[in-house]
């Protein structure tokens, strides 16, 4: 078992990562703007957002039932739950031993069960028109999402992050060419899932296009607070995924302050340049045509299976 | 200290006394009760001896020449007593269930027969699960069959349930035949019916023998558990019964399926450490796979909320069989850790399935028996005015979704670990094969989730969409309790996955015991480092934690604000009404369109029009359907060559008294001919 | 001696067969009842030539039997049956087989039944040897009338030869096998032919005609 | 010596029924002869019954110098005679009853039934007891002559056709019988001039000096010829028509035992036949016969539009279980084929019943106008439902033991080619029998029916022959079970491997 310390250094990862998520989108945002030729807003007003909004007063639509109230803390438990499970600038974490990425999925999983159904839950035609397209999209995810975890987990000995995160900072990319499949599939469904382009605009609010947005489209006050930040939350962790597992570089593979720090600086500038790739590619691409998105998925999926093929060749 | 054998003795009689009830009663007011709480009473007796068999000794029992040539044998393993346990617990709740559900159908003075056929169905099932002799276990088989095919007649004045019926018996008599075949093989091997004999004898059999054993058994089975593409009766029956049944037969029946299938792999066919039994477990994942996808495909287009059910019935079946495939190829590569760990997800699988989809047939047959209709597109906002039922079908929901922290997150975790240690195997075709298994499987994981969205959201969330939903009351105390008694477990296996793998460890002797319920389960890799772990408890403990301390969090950052009722945002245009809401076809649409190579969805139209000008058009109806591929592509030209077969041999029969006389001139002459020719003088 | 025996044995036999041919051969009602009233009388001398070489004397009380019953009472019954009658049945108008075509047939069968009589041990018996194949070629013969003719008289004469058929094998097999038997099956035959008259009667009645095509209402299709 | 006894015994057992037939000739009242014809019935039960207890204890009796031979073979048949026969005259009285207020019956019509009614039990009870293979031919043809008078009872154009069809195939049939008699007594003065060379008992112990040659070719005559009268396919074309035409008692009691007495002319040879040449020649013979005639009825149930037709059909098909039993052989072979005997002759005279008081409730005996019959008659509805059930071998009613072991032993003798296609049969005939018998039983009835049954006399056989169904399902009597056991030991031969 591990140490109190070693535990204290988890919660603050799991706190950096509360913390963090808004920051995150303030920065993709703030990329965004300035690649269209605008100065943008802050990076801290995603910030300045959520505590506007929970201060706010709330108008509840009244079609709906307890199940669109209590979808936000739900979302936010699921998505801070997931958190735990997170080795961020320590190459482990003390929660492994409590749930793995197939938890953190789950996890993810039951967020989206309650916004569709929060979705469905307000009677107009918008939240039926988003859980009708996110169920198809989330559906189709979830194959393309296992398979890469499938070709992740035995290349790094398990679906406990951070025995997969400790073998991935102790070993390099070269005598496993399937990670490399694993990774582009991996980032095209964390595009999927965290709503950016070509999946879904973020920052639309044209029903042709929207997906995420339209299912909180009711929401107001702290519950849409609780809907931002977790949706945030979400990001960071698979961004954080997505860095740690294939780009684990300077991670700190011990509990010393100094290697912490080191590690932690080097997270946050990694999360960045990705946040800002990913601002990068958000703009340069349009969204997709609904039903060219399973294209998309296929494309993740058959990387997946390639590097299945290769894992075992 | 009772011994086990006496409680089980009491049991059956509690439940043949059920029976008798509902033969004598009258329709009392207490007709009711008095039918069903004796079977309340027996599930409990059969907990209870289950429960002691799993941790003591088996029953054996036995009444010598019960039947010329055949002994009466009864033995309870703890293979049969862990699905006895699973029959004891939803009989249970489900006769709990009954007594409120069944008031409908006293109004209709039927309430008799219904529990009559209702306390011998459980009977039978409890029985074939004990019996250790091929020719009771068919006997036991067949009545559970003929007795769970009357109940699906039971509202008999609907062609449609009778015709869904008979599917269902002659499915099931078919497969009885190859379970009958599979037997049989047995018995030419070892000379005796008794499954004693089957269970020493059959490693000695030759191999394809072995082989034969097991395809037909599997077919025979399969057939009973409703595995693609025999699952052509399911989605029938179970709809036409009546929900308190369709809970049993989709909760417990089908399972028993899966019971036949281990006793004949692990039992009868001489299974053991072997290359040569590889493909068994191949055939298992390849069929699990297939239920599972087709399963779950038409599940989210249903828009028969019962009819969703069964589909998503075939579904888990199909889980269930990927993992109890994986754990046969595991098994006969010796990886004894990793079939352990396939089994324990594949009889987990099956005891969650059993909870939730109980649960789930019952909360159904409660929003039928409210609203008088099982289609939900005439349903909606259910969840005002049945809160408590919606509460238990959301933790069924969840549960079937495979969602974190309910119990079929963990079964589905089991499986998805098994999945993953393929890697152990030591032949890179099947690697790679089991590795490209988990696509369907994921893809039904994520499709069952939308299913359920779909099913909950559309019944219980929105406007009603037509009268059937408005003016409704919540449904009895009796039905609620018997709900919460399988939510309260799905919620139990879920938090405390201990409670499971500990059952199933000690039912079937599986070497690796979780020693505490606090202990998370760990799988190691080949570096002896932790490849998985997950500690429900603690997860839970986390996501309760987390959500005290985000609330408190919100409250002291945000102080106390207000919350308005208004209506939804109308766009300003106003009137928002419930034509304008999604509908679950529209709602399916995307996955209809995604998978249109399956589906092949079209439009049917039917115009009415007024007087002879068709352009006058009084109503015009439009219905997407979808097409069934295996009614078309494989039971319709099955049947149909049955009956040109039929047509052929029927016109022998001419009439004419010269043709008949002719049929016996050339029998004669051909039998004669045989005789002279076969002994050349 | 033994030669000479043979050769009246096989003659007999021989003009029992041309017998039979007659009524396959024939078309008229009348023109069969006579054949068979010849077949019958040729059958009885047979008969009397089987008592006269096993030398055993009830045999001749059974071919006085048949004569009397065959070729005197049967037709009589059918006869007088026939007379009362009111519609046209006297011609067997359209066989499925025509009547040169069916004389053939016959003889095909009885060919057929020589070999198929072969390998049955005749213990140099010279009585079995001659009648055995032309008892069975007249069942062959029978049925074969049985299955072409298409009315409802025809059908019963084809009946009478399959039972005529029948006597001599067993007379020719067994030597007789027991006087209360040998009476319980020509009971047996009479009552059949007194019952199936009934039936003609009522089926002429019923249906106007006595063509079997009209008994096709119970069938399959 | 007990002989007086014995030969008392069989003249008592045959006594009732010519009596019974004087009395009907002599009263010609309505009411009283059915009761006279209860009374045979009964008398005769009796007295099998008495006679079957004494054969358990001393397996066989002889009466009239050998010409009578009862041993448990025959006791079975004469079981089954005696109680359909017992039940088929109490249904008659109220079956005949209604029929006379419907006015398709008169007064004469009625005494010449209960007439043939007598009779045809009298030819039925000889046919088991005769040692004499010629009696016993006799009597069989005996029995088709007194049934086609009852078949033809009311003069309708069907019956008349079916009588017709019936007579003249079913006496081709049985000529070809006589034929294979005679060739067996042939062969045993050949082999051996003993004095009883036509009684079974003679035949059967010389029968290893026979001529296989000649044993082969009088198997066939006797398979052809008594497979005829037992409906044994291709033979079996006038079963439907003469089954569905007859007055309804008379159909079961055709269904039900006069095929049973047919079939034991077959068994009888066959037991001939294996003790001459082995038991491989005619097992085969009987098991293509067998198969073929499951698969036609399977075939044929499927298009039908008349009850009755289809009941007849199943009696093909179980006429073809019975003689695959016999040919699978073994004691589960053997031993389920006379289980099956038995219960076939419980089964299909209650379904017969059943469908009797359907058609005259319902004025139909068209499948597709009738619906609903457990709403109208709940109790004949639901003894409807458990003939049915019990006749495609459902448990735990009594059809299914005898089939599993015919089944069994299909495999265990390794015909498995002939057994996987009689299984599909099975199942097949399952389905489509099912299929018709569940659209009349449920379904809502025309609403014009009115409810209500046909009368206790006509429910009373139907109980218990239902009782019986359901009983022999789950227990069989001790004495019952050694009686077939000593029945199968005769027919393997003695004893089994």
């Amino acid at each position: 078992m591990y140490d109190i310390a070693t535990i204290v250094v988890g919660i603050i990862q799991v706190l950096a990562m509360l913390a963090l998520a808004p920051l995150l989108t303030g920065i993709i945002r703030k990329t965004k703007a300035r690649t269209q030729k605008r100065i943008g807003a802050s990076i801290l007003q995603p910030y300045y957002d959520l505590l506007k909004l929970v201060r706010k007063d709330e108008v509840i639509s009244d079609q709906t039932s307890w199940i669109f109230r209590a979808c936000p803390w739900v979302n936010f438990a699921a998505m801070a739950t997931a958190a735990f499970f997170i080795p961020v600038f320590l190459v482990y974490t003390p929660f492994g031993l409590v749930g793995d990425l197939l938890l953190v999925v789950g996890l993810f999983a039951l967020g989206r069960f309650f916004t569709m159904l929060a979705g469905l839950d307000v009677a107009s035609s918008f939240g039926g028109l988003g859980s009708s397209r996110e169920m198809m999209i989330s559906a189709l995810l979830e194959p393309a999402l296992f398979l890469s975890i499938f070709v992740v987990a035995i290349t790094y000995g398990g679906t406990n992050l951070s025995t997969m995160i400790e073998a991935s900072s102790n070993s390099s990319f070269l005598p496993h060419p399937q990670i490399i499949f694993a990774a582009i599939g991996l980032f095209i469904i964390i595009l999927g899932e965290t709503g950016r382009l070509p999946f879904d605009n973020p920052a639309t609010h044209l029903e042709l296009t929207m997906v995420h947005e339209t299912m909180i489209l009711e929401y107001s006050g702290k519950s849409l607070a609780m809907m931002e930040w977790s949706q945030s939350i979400k990001q960071i962790i698979l961004f954080t995924l997505m860095v740690n597992i294939f780009v684990p570089w300077g991670i700190s593979s011990s509990i010393l302050f100094s290697s912490l720090a080191v590690g932690f600086f080097m997270f946050a500038g990694k999360i960045s340049l990705f946040g800002i790739f990913v601002a990068f590619l958000e703009s340069s691409v349009a969204k997709w045509r609904l039903f060219r998105i399973p294209d998309l998925i296929a494309i993740a999926i058959a990387t997946s299976m390639i590097g299945i093929v290769l894992c075992y060749l | 200290m009772v011994s086990n054998l006496i409680l089980f003795q009491i049991s059956v009689l509690l439940f043949l006394g059920g029976a008798l009830l509902g033969l004598l009663s009258r329709n009392s007011r207490f007709s009711r009760h008095a039918i069903f709480v004796p079977s309340m009473i027996g599930s409990i007796f059969t907990i209870m001896f289950s429960i002691g068999v799993i941790t003591g000794k088996p029953i054996t029992w036995m009444i010598p020449n019960a039947v010329p040539f055949f002994d009466l044998e009864i033995f309870v393993d703890g293979i049969s007593a862990f699905f006895l346990l699973i029959i004891g617990i939803v009989s249970f709740a489900v006769s709990l269930y009954s007594i409120g559900y069944s008031k409908e159908y006293q109004i209709e003075k039927r309430t008799a027969a219904l529990g009559f056929l209702f306390n011998i169905f459980v009977l039978s099932m409890i029985l074939v699960v004990s019996s250790n002799n091929a020719f009771f276990f068919l006997v036991f088989w067949e009545s559970m069959s003929l007795t769970s095919f009357f109940l699906v007649i039971y509202d008999h004045d609907k062609e449609e349930n009778l015709k869904s019926g008979m599917t269902y018996l002659v499915m099931t008599h078919l497969g009885t035949a190859f379970i009958f075949a599979s037997f049989l093989l047995g018995y030419i091997q070892t000379g005796s019916f008794s499954f004693d004999s089957f269970r020493h004898g059959s490693a000695g059999f030759p191999l394809f023998v072995k082989n034969l054993v097991f395809i037909f058994a599997f077919i025979g089975f399969g057939t009973k558990a409703g595995m693609v593409p025999l699952h052509g009766w399911l989605p029938k029956a179970h709809p036409s019964a009546p929900s308190n049944i369709s809970a049993l037969m989709s909760a417990v029946m089908i399972k028993i399926g899966i019971y036949g299938i281990i006793r004949t792999i692990f039992d009868f066919s001489g299974f053991g450490v072997s290359p040569d039994f590889v493909w068994w477990g191949m055939l298992l994942i390849v069929f699990g796979s297939a239920s599972a996808i087709v399963g779950v495909l038409y599940a989210v287009v249903e828009r028969d909320i019962k009819r969703a059910l069964a589909f998503s019935s075939i579904e888990n079946i199909g889980i269930i069989l990927v993992g109890l495939g994986l754990s046969v190829v595991f098994a006969s590569f010796q990886l004894t850790a990793f079939a352990v760990l396939a089994l324990v997800a594949s009889m987990y699988h099956t005891i969650n399935h059993a909870v939730f989809k109980g649960l789930l047939f019952m909360g159904a047959g409660s929003v039928v028996s409210a609203t008088h209709t099982k289609n939900i597109e005439h349903l909606g906002g259910l969840v005002k005015q049945m809160p408590w039922t919606a509460l238990l079908f959301l933790i069924g929901a969840i549960s079937i979704s495979g969602l974190p922290p309910f119990n079929g997150f963990v079964s589905e975790w089991f499986t998805m670990q098994s999945l993953l240690s393929s890697h152990h195997i030591p032949s890179t075709i099947l690697q790679i094969s089991i590795a490209f298994a988990s696509l369907p499987f994921a893809l039904t994981i994520g499709i069952a989730a939308a299913t359920f969205v779909k099913l909950f959201g559309m019944t219980f969330l929105s406007k009603a969409r037509s009268k059937h939903a408005i003016h409704i009351k919540e449904v009895s105390r009796s039905m609620i309790l018997g709900m919460s008694i399988l939510a309260a477990a799905c919620v139990l296996l879920g938090v405390v996955p201990y409670l499971g793998t500990s059952l199933i460890s000690t039912a079937f002797h599986l070497s690796s015991q979780p020693s505490s319920p606090f202990d998370s389960v760990s799988i190691q890799n080949s570096s002896g480092k932790s490849f998985a772990n997950l500690s429900m408890p603690v997860v839970v403990i986390i996501l309760s934690s987390v959500l005290v301390a985000i609330f408190g969090f919100i409250r002291v950052l945000g102080g106390n604000t207000k919350k308005t009722a208004y209506g939804t945002w109308d766009c300003g245009f106003g009137g928002l009404n419930e034509r304008m809401e999604y509908t679950p076809t529209s709602l399916s649409q995307p996955i209809r369109a995604v998978f249109k190579v399956f589906f092949k969805p079209h439009n049917q139209t039917e115009k009415e029009s007024f007087g002879e000008n068709p352009y006058l058009l009084k109503t015009v109806k439009i219905e997407t359907v979808v097409k069934n591929i295996f009614e078309e592509m494989l039971y319709a030209p099955m049947v149909s060559s049955f009956v040109f077969f039929f047509d052929k041999v029927r016109r022998l029969q001419t009439g004419k008294i010269n043709a008949y006389l002719l049929y016996i001139m050339i029998t004669l002459v051909l039998l004669l001919l045989f005789v002279r020719l076969s002994n050349n003088v | 001696m033994e030669t000479m025996q043979f050769d009246v044995l096989t003659i007999s036999g021989a003009v029992l067969l041309i017998a039979t041919f007659g009524i396959v051969a024939t078309r008229g009602f009348m023109d069969w009842l006579n054949a068979y009233r010849y077949q019958s009388i040729v059958l009885s001398g047979v008969t009397a030539i089987i008592g006269y070489v096993t030398g055993i004397w009830e045999i001749y009380i059974a071919a006085g039997l048949t004569l009397v019953i065959k070729s005197i009472i049967i037709p009589k019954v059918l006869t007088y049956v026939t007379r009362k009658l009111e519609i046209e049945f006297k011609l067997e108008t359209n066989p499925y087989v025509s009547i040169r075509a069916s004389v053939i047939i016959s003889a095909l069968l009885v060919a057929l039944s020589y070999f198929l009589i072969q390998q049955i041990p005749f213990k140099s018996d010279q009585i079995v040897n001659a009648y055995l194949p032309v008892s069975m070629a007249q069942f062959f013969i029978g049925l074969f009338v049985l299955v072409n003719r298409r009315t409802v008289l025809s059908q019963v004469v084809g009946l009478l030869i399959i039972e005529n058929g029948l006597f001599l094998f067993a007379m020719a097999l067994t030597h007789g096998v027991s006087l209360l038997i040998e009476v319980g099956i020509f009971v047996d035959i009479l009552v059949g032919i007194l019952i199936s008259s009934i039936l003609l009667f009522r089926i002429s009645r019923t249906f106007d005609s006595l063509d079997v095509g009209k008994l096709e209402n119970l069938r399959d299709d | 010596m007990d002989s007086l006894i014995s030969n008392l015994t069989i003249l008592f057992l045959l006594l009732p029924p010519i009596v019974g037939a004087g009395l009907v000739t002599v009263l010609k009242k309505k009411r009283t002869i059915g009761i006279i014809t209860i009374c045979t019935a009964s008398l005769i039960l009796v007295q099998v019954l008495l006679l079957v207890s004494k054969i358990v204890s001393e397996k066989t009796i002889t009466a009239f110098g050998n010409t009578f031979y009862v041993d448990s073979l025959s006791a079975v048949i004469l079981l089954s005679v005696s109680v359909v026969g017992f039940v088929a005259a109490l249904y008659s009285k109220n079956y005949m009853g209604r029929q006379y207020d419907n006015g398709t019956v008169d007064d004469k019509h009625i005494v010449r039934y209960y007439q043939g009614f007598n009779v045809f039990l009298l030819t039925m009870l000889v046919v088991p007891i005769a040692n004499n293979l010629g009696i016993m031919w006799v009597t069989v043809e005996a029995t088709t002559l007194v049934s086609v008078l009852l078949i033809m009872l009311y003069f309708k154009e069907n019956a008349i056709e079916a009588a017709w069809k019936y007579l003249i195939i079913a006496t081709v049939g049985l000529s070809f019988a006589l034929i294979g008699t005679v060739f067996f007594y042939y062969a045993n003065i050949n082999a051996n001039t003993s004095e009883d060379a036509m009684n079974w008992t003679g035949m059967v112990h010389d029968a290893k000096h026979f001529d296989p040659n000649l044993v082969k070719i009088a198997f066939v005559f006797i398979l052809v010829g008594f497979g005829t009268k037992a409906g044994l396919a291709p033979m079996h074309t006038w079963l439907p028509d003469a089954h569905s035409e007859a007055p309804t008692p008379v159909s079961a009691i055709l269904s039900g035992v006069l095929l049973n007495c047919a079939f034991y002319g077959i068994i009888r040879f066959h037991i001939v036949s294996s003790a001459s040449i082995g038991p491989e020649f005619s097992s085969q013979l009987l098991i293509i016969l067998a198969v073929v005639s499951i698969g036609i009825a399977a075939a044929s149930i499927y298009f039908q539009k008349d009850m009755k037709r289809m009941l007849a059909y199943s009696s093909v098909e179980h006429m073809g279980l019975i003689s695959l039993g016999i040919g699978f052989g073994g004691l589960f072979g053997i031993y389920g084929a006379i289980l099956q005997i038995v219960n076939h002759a419980m089964a299909k005279p209650l379904m017969f019943f059943a469908s009797g008081s359907v058609n005259q409730k319902y004025e139909a005996k068209a499948m597709s106008k009738i619906k609903g019959i457990i709403r109208v008659m709940p109790v004949t509805g639901i003894l409807f439902l458990i003939g049915g059930l019990a006749l495609v071998g459902m448990p735990p009613f009594n059809v299914f033991l005898s089939e599993f072991m015919i089944l069994s032993s299909g495999f265990k003798s390794g015909q498995f080619i002939a057994t996987s296609l009689v299984i599909l049969f099975l199942v097949i005939t399952f389905a489509v029998f099912l299929r018709h018998l569940l659209k009349m039983i449920f379904g809502n009835p025309l609403s014009e029916m009115k409810k209500g049954e046909m009368g206790k006399l006509a429910i009373i056989p139907m109980a218990i022959l239902c009782s019986l169904v359901v009983i022999f399902g789950i227990f069989i009597p001790a004495q019952l079970q050694t009686l077939i056991h000593n029945a199968s030991t005769i027919i393997s031969g003695g004893g089994f491997a």
